[in-house]
Formats: C-alpha cells, structure tokens, sequence
C-alpha cells in the first residue's frame, strides 16, 4: 500500500521549554488504521496537532500523498483532507449539532445569511452516509458523550477528510458505545479511509488497528506490525519495563461500616430523581464498585456522600455521622478522600504549583500554621515527600500544574487525597485517560490502602477495572441500584452488561445483606 | 408644576428617555458584540470621546454632517483595530490595553481640539454640523405617540434598529455564527479552521465603529459640538447596560432603556427638591437594583442547568 | 529561572525604548525643543529633590490602590471598587478627624482604621451580591463607585462643609490628624512607611497565611477550591472586603498625607491607576510598589516636561497610553524568545540522548 | 481703564528696583479653552502685557490637582514680579508657599487666603460679588418671564441650571433668587444642578427638562456642562443667561441663532481685576496683604452688555436693571450671600421659590 501521509524529523518544543516531539518519523498508509501510543506525556497529541496545522514544528518536513506540504492551520489541513477528532471534544455547547457541523464551512442564503435548513439537510446527508445517526437541531450541551463523539467524526467527514485523527475517542466511551465506534471505523477504513487511532487500552489497539507507532519522551520507537508484536513488547517499548496490570489482590478482611446510606435520594431542579432511594454500606478494608453505564447517578452520588451536593432525602453516615448537612470541610475532616472524575475542573488548580496543589486539603490544619502564619517549610517538606512517593515526574514542587502531563497531574490528586490517612475513600474513574505505568501504580495503592482498612467506594467505566479491584459491586442503573454482589470476583461479565442496560434488575432479596434496610 | 406622575407620562419624558438611551445602546451593543468574541472592549468611553471630536472636526472641515458621522465611525473602527492590534498581537492584557486608551483619548482629544480649534475646552468656534432629525410621516400626526416617536435625530432611529441588526448579525450570518463559536470556545472554532484572531479583530472593529456612532451622536445631535471629557461615563454605564442585557441584543436594548429612564427620572426629580446627590445617585442605584433582580433569576436558572449538566 | 528574569528585563526596557521613540516622534512634531523637552521627561523627577519628593508622593495612593485592586483580582474577582473605596475611605477618615478629638498618633491611627472601615463598607454590597447571588461584581461595583462618591459629598456637604470656604471643602484638620512630613523640601509623607508596610502585610497574607492560600486558589480554580472544602463565599466575601479597606486606608492616607482638608469634588481616579498597577504587577504585591513608581515618575516627568517646555500636558497622556500598553506586551520580542528557548532546549535534549535517556522538563 | 503707557516702576515700590519691564505669570489649575474664568484670566494678563509693556507667561496645570502645588514652588524660586493665581483650591498652597517666598507678590483671585495664619503681606486676595451680578441676572429673569417678550410665557417661572450643589454655585443662586423676588414675589425657580462640570449633554437634558416644565428663561452656572442650556434654548426657543464669560460670544459666529437666544451673561471680570490689581502694583497702591471683594462698582462683575441684549431685552427692562445695579452700588440693596450660609438656611430659601 502507498504512504498518504509521513512525517519527517518533527520536533516540537512549546514556549515553556518542554521538547513535546523530537526528530519524529511517522508515516501513514492509505487505508490502513495506525494507532499512536505512548505514555502520557510523550506527545502523542502534540504529533498529531503538528499534523492538523494547529502546531507549527521548529523542524522537520510534511509529506502528504508525496508532496511536501506546509501546515499553517487547521484551515489548510481540513483543505488537504485531513481531518481530527481531539482528546478534548472541540464543541460549541451552546449552539445546534447542525451548527457545530457547518461552523467554518457555512452555507448561506441570499450571500449573506446563514442557512440552517441547508446546515440541517447537509448533517443529514452526511449522517446517512455514513450511517452514523445523530439529531441535528439538538443542543450540544445536551448530547450524551457518545454522540458528541460521532458528531466530531460526522464534523471531519462533512469537511472531506480522507485521514481521520482520532485522539484518544474511547477514553469517554461505555463499552456498548466503544464495540459501535469500533464497527463504524472498520466502515469507514473499508470506505478507503485512512485513520490514526490513539489510545491507551492495548486490548482496543490489538483489535482494530493494522499498525502502530511508539512515542517515548517525544521521541518514535518505530513503527510495528500490529499482529507481529505482543503485548508485552509494546508496553515495555513505551514505558522502558514490563507492566503488569493484574494487580495482585489477596482476599478482603472487611470490618466495621464505614459509610452508610439510608433511601439517599437526589432531584435535579426538574424534579427528577437522578438518585434514587439508594441505601448501601461499604465496610472498613473493602473495595466496593460501582459499575454501571455513564450517567446513571454515579456522579450524583459520589457529589452526595462527598458533600459538593445536598441529598433531597435520606441520610449518608460516615463513621456512624450524619453528613447530610455537613460541608465539605467537615466532611473532609471525617476522614473522607475523593479522587473526582474530571481532574482538571475540580481535582487542581492548574496554574497553581505542584505544592500548592498537593495541600488544598490541609493547608489550614493546626500542624502546618502559626497563629498567623502558615509553617511553610512543613509544608514544602511534606510536598516533597509526595512527590517522591508518587513519582511525579516534574522539576519540584514549585513546578506548574499545567507543565504536567495527564497522568502525572492524576498522581498529584491521588498523592493528595491518598495521604490524608484517609478512612474512606471515593474514587470516580480513578485511570481514565492515564497510561498503563501510571495506571498500575494507583490501582496498586488502592488495594495496599484497602489492606491497610480503608473503606474504598470505586466508580469506573473501565469494567475490566471494576471487576479486577472489586471486592463487592454495586451495579447503577437510572440512579438505582440495579444489583449488588456481595463477592464481586464470582461476576459474569455478560450478566453485569445486562444489568448495566437495565436489562434486568435485582431482586431486594437477592441483594443480600449490604443493601436495602 | 405637576406630580411626579405627570412628568413621567408625559410625551416630553418618553422623547427623553429614548435621547437619553441612544449614545449608550451604542456603546452597549458595541460592548455586545466584542463580549460576545470573547474579547471585552472596555475602552467604549475612550472611543466614543475620540469618536466625537472626530465627527465634529470632520464635518466642520467637510461641511458635512454625513462627513463627519462617516468620520467618527471611522475613527472608532481604528480605535477598535489599535485595541485589537495590542490585545490580539503583542497579548498586551485587553483591560489594560483599554484603560490606557481611554487615558489616551482624555488627554489626546484635548490636544487634538487644540490643534484643530485653538481651543482647549469646546469646539464651538469651528463650524461644525449636526445630524438631521427625521419627522415619521404618519406617525409624527399621532397625540402620544407621534411627540415620543417622532422627530427624533437620525442616529436615535439607527441606534434603535440595529439592535435588530445586531441580532441578525449574531444569529442569521455565518460571521455571528463564527463570532459567538470563538466566544464560547475558541480552540473548537481554531479547529475547524476558523481564524480566532480574525474574528476577533472583526469584533472589535464592529465594536469601535458602534463606540464611533454613539460619539457622533453626542457631539453632532445630542449637542452641537465637541467639549471635553464630554461622554462623562457614559462608555462605562454602557458596559453596565451590557452586562445585564444577558447577553442579547434585545436584551441589552432593555438594559438600555432602563438606564435611560432612570436618567430622565433624575432628571425630573431635580424638580422636586430632593438632596441633589441623591438624585444624582438615582441611575446608579436602579442599576444594582436590576442586577439583583436579574442575578436572581439567572441564579435560579443557572442553579437548575448545573444539576441537569449532571444528569 | 534567572535567563527569564533576564528577557523580562530586556523586554521591558526594549518596550520602554520603543515607547519612547514614539514618544520623541510625537514631541518633535508638536515642539520646537524636542531634546530638551525628551531630556525633562526622563530626567526631570531626578534633578532635584522636591520633584522627586513629587513621584514618591504620587506612587503612596498608587501603591494602595494597586494592591487593592491585586487583592481582588488574586481571587478573580473583578471588582473595580478601588476608585470609590478610596474616596469613601477620605470621607471616613474627615468624618472622623472631625467629630473626634484625639490626640495626636491616635488620632491618625484611628482615622486609617475607621477609613479602611468605610472603604471596606464600600466594596461590602457588591461582595455579598456576587456571595449571596452571583451577581457581577464588576458592575455592581462601577455602580458603587458613583453610589459612594455622592453619598461621601452628601456627607461632606450637609454635616462637615465649611459654610466660609469658598468651595465645597471640609472643615479644617487638626494638627494632630496630619501625617508628619519625612522628608523637608517635599511633600513626602509618613504615608510612605504604611504604604510599605502594607505591601508586606498584603504578601505574608497573600502567600504566607491560610486565608492567603483559600484566597489564591479560589481565584485559580473556584471548582478545585470547593472540592477541597474551602468555604469560597467567604473568600468571595472576604477578598474584596479587604480590597476595599486597603483602598479606604489609601484613601486616608493620602487625604491626610497631602491636604489641609477635604476639598475633592471628583473622584480622583486612583481606582483606574489601580488596575493599570495591579496588571502590571501581575497581582504581585512586591511588585507593585515597583510599577507604583513606574507610573508615578512618568507622571511627574511629564508634568514636568509640559510645565517647563512648550509640549502640551495632553500629549502626555498619549506617551503614557503608548508606554503602559507597550511594557505590557507579552509578545513583543516572543519569537526572539521562543528561538533562545528552543536552542537551550535542543542542546540539553541532544545532550541526553547521548545519556540515552530522556529529558523533557529543563 | 484708563490705558497708561509703559510705566516706569514708582520708587516706593518694594521689591523691584529693576528699569526692565514687569514680569507676571499665570498659574491656571485648569486649562485654557473654558471660555469662561481662565481664558478671562489669559485675557487680562494679555491686556497686562499689552498696557504696560509687561512680560507675561500662562501655565496651565491642568484640573489634575497633584500638580499644582508643585508647580507654585517651581514657579516661586523663579524670577517674577508678580505671581497671579485662582480659585480656592489653590488658597492653602499659596498660604504654605507664600510664607517661604517673603519677596515674592502674590494676587490670588476668586477667593481669599486665610491671612490669620501667618504672615502674607505679600498676597493680595480677589473676591467676586457673584450675587450681586445673579442678583441682576435674576431679575432680568423675572421681569422676562412677566414680561410679554416673543418667547415668553404666561407662567412666572425661571430656571437655574447650576454644576454641583456647592457653595460657590449656590451663592450665584441666592443672588439670583433675591434678584427675581425683589422684581416679582411671585416668581418661581426651578432649580437643577447637573452633578458635573463637563457634561454638557446633561446639562441640555435638565435644561429641556426646566423648559418643557414651563420654564422660559434660565441661567446656567455649571462651566461647560451650562452650555448644554444654551442648546436646550435654541431647540424649545426659549431664552438663556450665560455666566462667568460672554456666552453669546461662545456661539456670535458659528451659531448666530443660538447665539440670539442668550440675553445676556453674568461675568466676573477677572481681566478687568487683574489689569486693575497690575496698575495699582506699579502705582505701589495694592493692598498686598488684605482682600477685597470687588463687585459692580470695580466693574468686576456685570451682566454682559453686547448686541444681543440690546437687541433682545426691551430698553425699558434694560433701563430698570441699570436703576437697580446703581441701587446696588451705592448700597440701597444688599445682597445676600452663600458663602458662610448653613445648608439649612440654603434650603429655606430653595424651598420658599419651589415651582
Ligand atoms: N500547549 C502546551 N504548552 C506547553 N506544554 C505542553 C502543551 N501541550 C502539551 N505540552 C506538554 O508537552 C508534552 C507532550 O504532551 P502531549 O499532549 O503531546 O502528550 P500526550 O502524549 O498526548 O499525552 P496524554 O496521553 O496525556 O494525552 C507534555 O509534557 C505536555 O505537558
Ligand atoms: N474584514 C471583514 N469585515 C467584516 N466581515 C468580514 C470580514 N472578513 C470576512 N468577513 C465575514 O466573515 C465571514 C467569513 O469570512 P471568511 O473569509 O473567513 O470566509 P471563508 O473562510 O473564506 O469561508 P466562505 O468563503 O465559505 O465564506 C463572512 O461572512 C464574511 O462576510
Ligand atoms: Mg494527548
Ligand atoms: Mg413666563
């Protein structure tokens, strides 16, 4: 097969210093589904916005169907046929899904007005076309993420690509709406397009693509048949050693209730039970999931117990307390850690340092202040500690935030929230989106606090995750609970999706004795 | 003299509250349209002074009121440009940016007056012109209606209707389009292909030249010349007006309105032997009054998208 | 580190000449003695003690005024109450020196207090409004501004007018209210030393103390600031509280400091000189005492320069404008910035691979 | 005043043995262009060179206040025969400063330094009987709006446009409500203040708003903001009272019509002060260190007699305000001022002529 597309000699180094991409070859096949891996950090996503002309290179040449091409902007990679669909969805959320899809390319009306029938009728065409269905005067504030994930591939589509850029798609995606995704790329690959696929889940890498290049530190390790290298081979070309997700896990030895909640019901202003008469217990040194499909009331839930939200009804007990009108604070001073789904909207503050990070949760605690003043070489010491602890990988504590990459900020907000010799801690998609060194490092912590006795309510997409960690599952569905199995290792994959879909719900008596009154 | 009742219904009072409204639906739908870019022009005041010697200084030179009005937009799409050109180019802060221009136009239209006039304080020497006023056919014969609506200067019918324009602008054009995807989220427009640097120096430029307008209304038809510091806050009242128009042209010309009325209302209690600082405290006061009871509203709602945003 | 010290330094002195080529561009054409009048400009605050007496003394209420506005937007709150907490604060202060006979350095003491008090009560309404509502504080406090200024003459007019002055004016200070003069052939004030002093108290609370800390991350990312369980109303509150007791307190001082009495019938703009200040600082309260003077001595050279040279005082506010936008330019000289920075770069990452390592952090 | 050559300088006086000419600067804490208190300060220093040959110099310091004290000190070490200042801010700097410069003269107009508190028998103090020429102005406007003049009407209600609510503008007002009662009793007077001095949109806004209440004829005292007056006049054609300077002047070429409409304005004469305090200096007859108030009689105050008073103020009405200024000046009336007035007592009088 010919090459569409190859990279020569790329390196990239952002105003801050750091050198994202240095002497890359890459190249693409037509027709072909390439995937891009790497850690987090190693500048997978910088490649590739050299590629789409959001990035200019310092050096290194474009080849595109063997012209060297010059990429100023996204406006001349669109009109070369390339085409992205970024890590972080590049949506308008106030405006239609038809106008999101014509932004840039309007069609007018009378030369100057815009034409949103035309917009509409031009969604549909090219929905159709590619059988990808989507409502086009919806909001897109309002799409579950799964559309807005085929709302930005329909986007590049309508813009003629014939090479996709995929950052990252399934990092958001239940795996329903990944096993979707995945039949509409093969469509299109046997359709003649050409499609650069980044993720981080090797098992998704091995099923889909026909091969894949590594990036280390910024730099390629080559490119590899898919079929022609294991798994093993990959991660330890990207991460330098062999990973073993497997974490291993001996038997849980639960103790007393940790947290308890009794009919804990939430209304959003609609009215609407988003949770609903949920009661539950997690013990001392157990690991309890949650499993079940994006937008259930998981994150409701985990906002309830942690105090970001005030229940409509029923209690929630942490430590025998009821924390139903307590702050955050308070409820922080139970004992309580939380990792939050979205770590750069709650978990840091990304301008702040690395220090300033690591104390948002006891920089006012008597052992760190004077009267007046705060302790800081107490402070900075303890930074320090974490850091070293956590492997961040950064320049010292008083480093940016915002320098790091993805997976090294999540060790920030895990060292945080697991330092505080915490009691109970609720973890919302603790890995999403963190690459496997990193990933094994804080499922591993997990399980070495719930050794130590700490209560651990662990919400994930990741089914493989929930399952793997679990010592007892809860499954959500519709802000219920759809089924709980007291010992999570004795789970069917299969049995769990049903449920996940609300497919089939539990009996209270099956449920058994750590749910219901 | 009559009740306070009496003057606010009478056609002199709503023929004042729309004169009193115009300079600053300008500057508010300038305020608007950069706001909606995601780059605030608080130099609308700056701008609108500039603007103003502008217009007098170039209808005195051409001998014509249209000269002058072209002159002053003109001028206040430069402005707009210097703004954008510091801002969008050299990333000097926008507010910054916009404080020093407002320092500059202070001091430079004074200098600039005295370089044109030999004056220093009013350009009543130079001949300059002012703008027509327009009689409504049909509607000026009207009892009520026809006082109010009629007779008012060009600029007040042109403030008025683009308010409509500014709406089909932002919400019927592929550029409104363009202008309110950067706003909101610029890298999704910069991904797609659209230029943010672009579109927000098209912002601006509208923006100024809206500023350019309501200038040329105040020195060539709400008065007939150019004195100093002669906007008085009007360009900051204006953001007031657009920050609580929620974001709509129509919106914003309520907003508009209201400080309007309450202007003419402070005004008219100066017949009634209120303490004059508070009378003159009155537009200000009605302001917050109305930010409360927006933010109110917009507290509730918002409080009700943030739990559906989690739904 | 200090290579960015080293190119903000060149920046801004780079933004400086360019400024002032404009600048001499601008005197050529209006004046018949350009070098001199250039020479006045830059040198004039510097020749002789009185006038640079004049940039000190100008720099105290920039100085209040600056880390007021630092205060509250640290915490993001755009509140641009400065302007009338400080002329709120005066009309505290005259409200107290007046009613109250205290000996002296009391008397001082408790009129900066009772100004800070005022000046806080100021930027009180808009802080509760965005607290308790979410209203805009900007708005709310432009509002405020006027709001204060009427309200300090209705007080100023109906209860402390001196019925003899032949303007609107206060009655007479005492003696004891007066901050002493520190410096004789100026009018260089006591003030100085607060002025100073706050500049530190405003650091060690800013970064040294808890309250500092909720305050920073609040203005760096309010979502992180709940989640971590600080209180962000109270932030929210308590940020431009403060904000506008230091402008009250700059307020006093410089009434004090500078003026028999209280005579202003405007608002003396120090609000606006705030926020120049406070961006230029980048909300760094040890810096904007630096930026403070800055702006104080171009004022006074350019006073200077009008006074004894036939260029206009106007244009002067057109060489600041240029000035204060060009020494702010982020990306003026960024390119030649950027190629330092990648050169470094390269060298140390060509460098570790011959470690066969990788090196991305420098 | 009578124009005397280029006098040499009299042996009495103090300072000055020099043979060369007199040397006066002008210290305006404000700019030039105001067409009112300083261009007539400029102006009387201009007639001060011209008359007696003298060297003269303007410095304007602009309205930024952290200026003018430094200047007076700059100017104070310098060489000059005469340091002419205005305005009441001003008065507590000159009171430091002219203590310091024990040879230096002083003239300080429209207010007074406080000579109790040192010794400053080197500042000579100008004030205006600003209510006297109100006085005059009030009555024109009474006998106008009672009069059957074109565009009079049938109401007995006059307007008074003023900046701020402050004493200087409030002693114009109570002049100008003597004035009008002394004519007619039953006058009314709408009074506005526009809360600034420079926005002259609002002025014509409350101005309009006096005029369509039933006012015919006004008097603004608000600098520049007060012309918004004259522009409200011309759109409801109704008349105007300028002040400080000749207001019609302003408009006389580019806006005759306009210009029609101001019947006349209340000037303080500050260039007719001035030129009288330089003649007394060389004469060695200025009372450095005293004040003095000068009113009608040192033609330091007066209405506007131009064209367009001729013209539009009947001659009888013109005849009557002459009586009473006459009245004025040889003490037959007394007017009252604000100055050293409570608020209350201001109010009182505020009250007594409320539409
Ligand atoms: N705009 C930027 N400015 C400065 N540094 C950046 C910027 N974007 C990325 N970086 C840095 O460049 C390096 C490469 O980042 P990049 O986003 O390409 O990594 P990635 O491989 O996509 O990682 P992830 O798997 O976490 O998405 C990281 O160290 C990152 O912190
Ligand atoms: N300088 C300008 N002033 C005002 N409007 C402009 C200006 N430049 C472009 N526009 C408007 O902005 C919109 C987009 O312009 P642009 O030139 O970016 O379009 P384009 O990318 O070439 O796409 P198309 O040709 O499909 O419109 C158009 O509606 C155009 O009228
Ligand atoms: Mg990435
Ligand atoms: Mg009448």
């Amino acid at each position: 097969m010919e090459e569409i597309l190859a990279m020569k000699g790329i390196t990239k180094v952002y105003p801050n210093g750091i050198v994202a991409n240095k002497d890359v070859d890459f190249s693409v096949r037509k027709g072909e589904i390439h995937a891009i891996m790497g850690e987090n950090g190693a500048g997978k996503s910088t490649l590739m916005k050299i590629l789409f002309g959001m990035e200019q290179p310092e050096e290194g040449e474009i080849y595109y169907k063997g012209e060297k091409v010059i990429l100023h902007s996204p406006n001349t990679a669109i009109n070369y046929g390339i085409g992205m669909v970024h890590q972080h969805f590049m949506l308008v959320p106030s405006l239609t899904v038809a106008e999101n899809m014509v932004l840039g390319v309007e069609p007018k009306k009378s030369s100057v007005l815009f034409d949103f029938e035309k917009a509409v009728q031009m969604t549909e065409e090219v929905s159709q076309k590619y059988n990808l269905a989507i409502d086009p005067k919806a909001i897109v504030e309002d799409l579950a993420v799964g559309k807005k994930q085929k709302l930005e591939i329909l986007k590049a589509l309508l813009r003629g690509a014939e090479v996709l850029i995929l950052d990252e798609p399934t990092a958001v995606l239940t795996p329903q709406e990944t096993k979707e995704l995945f039949e509409e790329l093969i469509n299109l690959k046997n359709q003649g397009f050409t499609i650069i696929f980044i993720s981080h889940k090797l098992k998704e890498i091995k099923q889909i693509t026909d091969r894949l290049t590594i990036l280390r530190n910024g730099r390629s390790m080559g490119i590899h048949e898919t079929k022609a290298i294991s798994e093993q081979e990959i991660s330890r070309l990207m991460v330098g050693r062999d990973v073993v997700l497997k974490v291993d896990k001996q038997p849980a030895t639960p103790g007393d209730v940790v947290i308890e909640t009794k009919g804990l019901s939430y209304h959003d202003a609609t009215g609407k039970p988003v949770v609903n008469q949920m009661s539950f217990r997690v013990r001392k040194g157990e690991i309890m999931g949650i499993a079940g499909v994006e937008g259930n009331g998981q994150g409701e839930l985990v906002e309830l117990i942690t105090g970001l939200k005030k229940p409509s009804v029923g209690d929630i007990f942490i430590g025998g307390v009821p924390v139903k009108d307590l702050t955050v604070k308070e409820i922080r001073n139970l004992k309580t850690s939380h990792i939050p789904e979205d770590r750069m909207v709650y978990g840091v503050a990304a301008e702040g340092t690395i220090g300033e990070n690591l104390i948002s949760d006891r920089f006012d605690h008597p052992k760190y202040n004077g009267k007046l003043l705060q302790k800081v070489k107490s402070l900075i010491s303890r930074s320090e500690e974490l850091i070293k602890d956590y492997k961040v990988k950064c320049d010292g504590h008083t480093q940016q935030v915002n320098m790091l990459s993805g997976g090294n900020i999540q060790k920030v907000v895990v060292a945080r929230e697991f330092s505080s010799d915490p009691k109970l801690i609720v973890a919302d998609q603790p890995t999403r989106g963190i690459d496997v060194g990193s990933t094994e490092f804080i499922r591993r912590k997990l399980v070495e606090l719930r050794d130590e006795g700490t209560a651990v309510l662990l919400v994930s997409a990741d089914l493989n995750e929930v399952l793997e960690l679990s010592d007892s599952l809860m499954v959500m569905y519709g802000g219920e609970i759809a089924a709980y199995f007291e010992d999570a290792s004795q789970v069917d994959e299969m049995e769990l999706g049903m449920y996940m879909l609300g497919l089939k719900t539990m009996e209270q008596h099956e449920m058994g004795g750590a749910t219901g009154e | 003299m009559g009740s306070l009742f009496d003057i606010i219904f009478s056609a002199n009072f709503g023929y004042a509250v729309l004169r009193v409204t115009t300079p600053i639906l300008f500057a508010s739908l300038g305020a608007l349209i950069s706001i909606k870019a995601g780059v605030v022009n608080i130099s609308m005041e700056g701008t609108m002074l500039t603007a103003a010697l502008a217009g007098v200084a170039i209808s005195a030179y051409t001998g014509s009121a249209f000269g002058g009005l072209v002159g002053a937009v003109v001028v206040g799409m430069l402005l707009g440009l210097l703004l954008a050109y510091f801002a969008l180019n050299l990333k000097t802060d926008i507010i910054l940016a916009a404080i020093a221009i407002n320092l500059m136009a202070s001091g430079g239209t004074v200098f600039g007056l005295f370089v044109i006039s030999g004056d220093r304080g009013i350009s009543s020497s130079l001949a300059s012109k002012v703008l027509p006023r327009i009689q409504i056919p049909i509607l000026h014969q009207i009892p009520v209606l026809g006082p109010v609506f009629s007779n008012h200067n060009v600029l007040t019918y042109v403030a008025f209707i683009s308010v409509a324009l500014v709406y089909i602008l932002l919400y019927k054009t592929p550029l409104g389009l363009r202008i309110r995807a950067v706003g909101e989220n610029a890298h999704a427009a910069d991904s797609v292909g659209i230029s943010v640097k672009k579109t927000q120096y098209i912002a601006l430029i509208m923006s100024g030249a809206f500023a350019g307008f309501g200038g040329a209304f105040m020195s060539m038809g709400y008065v007939s010349w150019f004195s100093t510091n002669m906007i008085a806050g009007r360009g900051f009242i204006a953001l007031a007006a657009e920050a609580l128009g929620m974001g709509r042209p129509f919106g914003v010309l309520l907003t508009s309105l209201l400080f309007g009325s309450a202007d003419a209302l402070a005004n008219a209690l100066q017949a009634f032997r209120i303490p004059s600082e508070f009378v003159q405290m009155v537009p200000y006061v009605v302001t917050i009054i109305g930010l409360v009871v927006y933010a109110q509203r917009k507290h509730s709602a918002a409080q009700k998208v943030r739990q559906e945003d989690r739904a | 580190m200090n290579k960015r010290v080293l190119f903000e330094t060149i920046r801004t002195l780079v933004a400086i000449g360019v400024a002032l080529l404009l600048a001499l561009i601008i005197i050529f054409s209006v004046s018949d003695e350009p070098g001199y009048a250039l020479e006045r400009f830059l040198l004039g605050p510097v020749t002789n003690l009185r006038n640079f007496g004049n940039v000190l003394e100008m720099a105290i209420p920039l100085i209040f005024t600056g880390l007021a506005i630092s205060v509250m937007f640290m915490a993001k709150q755009f509140n641009l109450g400065a302007e009338g907490g400080f002329f709120f604060g005066a009309v505290g202060a005259t409200a107290l020196v007046l009613t109250f006979n205290l000996p002296p350095v009391i008397l001082p003491v408790a009129a900066i207090i009772v100004g800070a008090l005022a000046g806080g009560l100021g930027s009180a309404l808009p802080a509760v409004l965005k607290a308790r509502m979410g209203a805009s504080e900007l708005v709310s406090s432009l509002m405020m501004n006027f709001i204060l200024f009427w309200l300090g003459l209705f007080i100023i007019n109906n209860y402390f007018r001196d019925a003899m002055a032949g303007a609107m004016a206060s009655h007479r200070f005492p003696d004891a209210a007066k901050l002493t003069r520190i410096l004789p052939g100026t009018r260089l004030h006591f003030g100085i030393f607060i002025a100073l002093a706050m500049v530190v108290v405003v650091y060690l609370f800013l970064y040294r103390s808890r309250w500092g800390y909720a305050l920073r991350m609040v203005g760096l990312n309010i979502r992180f600031a709940e989640y971590s369980g600080i209180n962000t109303k109270s932030v929210i509150l308590y940020s431009q509280i403060i904000g506008g007791m230091i402008a009250g307190m700059g307020g006093t001082v410089e009434l004090l400091g500078m003026y028999p009495r209280f005579t202003w019938f405007q608002l003396p703009g120090y609000g606006w000189d705030g926020v120049i200040v406070a961006i230029m600082a980048r909300n760094n309260p040890l810096l904007v005492p630096v930026f403070a003077f800055f702006l104080a001595y171009l004022r006074i050279g350019a006073d200077i320069m009008a006074r004894v040279t036939d260029v206009p005082s106007e244009v002067v506010a057109i060489i600041q404008g240029v000035m204060i936008m060009l020494v702010t330019a982020e990306r003026l000289l960024a390119g030649w910035r950027h190629r330092m920075v990648v050169k470094e770069k390269m060298k140390a990452a060509e460098a570790a691979e011959v470690e066969g390592g990788g090196v991305q952090h420098g | 005043a009578p124009a005397a050559p280029a006098a040499p300088a009299e042996p009495g006086a103090p300072a000055e043995p020099s043979e060369d000419a007199l040397k006066v600067v002008l210290l305006l804490n404000g700019t030039l262009g105001d067409r009112s208190f300083f261009d007539s300060a400029h102006a009387g220093v201009q007639m001060i060179e011209q008359q007696f040959g003298a060297e003269v110099r303007t410095i304007e310091m602009s309205y930024d206040q952290t200026r003018w004290e430094p200047t007076l000190w700059e100017v104070s070490e310098q060489d000059w025969d005469i340091i002419i200042l205005g305005t009441w801010q001003m008065t507590e700097y000159l009171e430091e400063i002219a203590q310091e410069f024990p040879d230096n003269r002083y003239i300080i107009f429209d207010t007074s330094v406080d000579y109790s508190v040192g010794d400053l028998s080197n500042v000579y103090s100008i004030l205006y009987k600003q209510n006297e020429g109100s006085f005059l102005a009030g009555a024109l406007a009474a006998k106008v709006t009672t009069s059957d003049m074109e565009l009079s009407n049938d109401r007995k209600l006059i307007g008074f446009l003023g900046g701020m609510d402050i004493p200087v503008i409030n002693d114009f007002l109570v002049g100008y409500i003597e004035g009008a009662l002394y004519v007619d009793e039953d006058v009314s007077v709408y009074v506005s203040y526009i809360g600034s001095f420079d926005d002259s949109a609002s002025g014509k806004e409350n101005a309009l708003a006096q005029y369509n209440a039933g006012v015919d004829i006004g008097f603004n005292v608000a600098g520049q903001a007060g012309l918004g007056q004259l522009d409200a006049a011309q759109e409801v054609n109704r008349y105007a009272i300028g002040v400080d300077s000749d207001q019609a002047m302003v408009f006389a070429e580019s806006d005759p019509d306009k210009a029609e409409l101001v019947l006349t304005s209340m000037m303080k004469r500050v260039d007719n002060s001035l030129v009288r305090a330089a003649e007394m200096h060389m004469a060695g007859t200025l009372p450095y260190g005293e004040a003095e108030a000068l009113g009608l009689v040192e033609e330091a105050v007066g209405l506007a007699n131009n064209d367009f008073f001729e013209r539009n103020v009947p001659a009888e009405i013109r005849a009557e305000l002459e009586e009473l200024a006459e009245m004025i000046i040889n003490g037959e009336i007394t007017v009252s001022s604000a100055i050293g007035m409570s608020t209350d007592e201001l109010n009182q009088i505020r009250d007594a002529v409320k539409p």
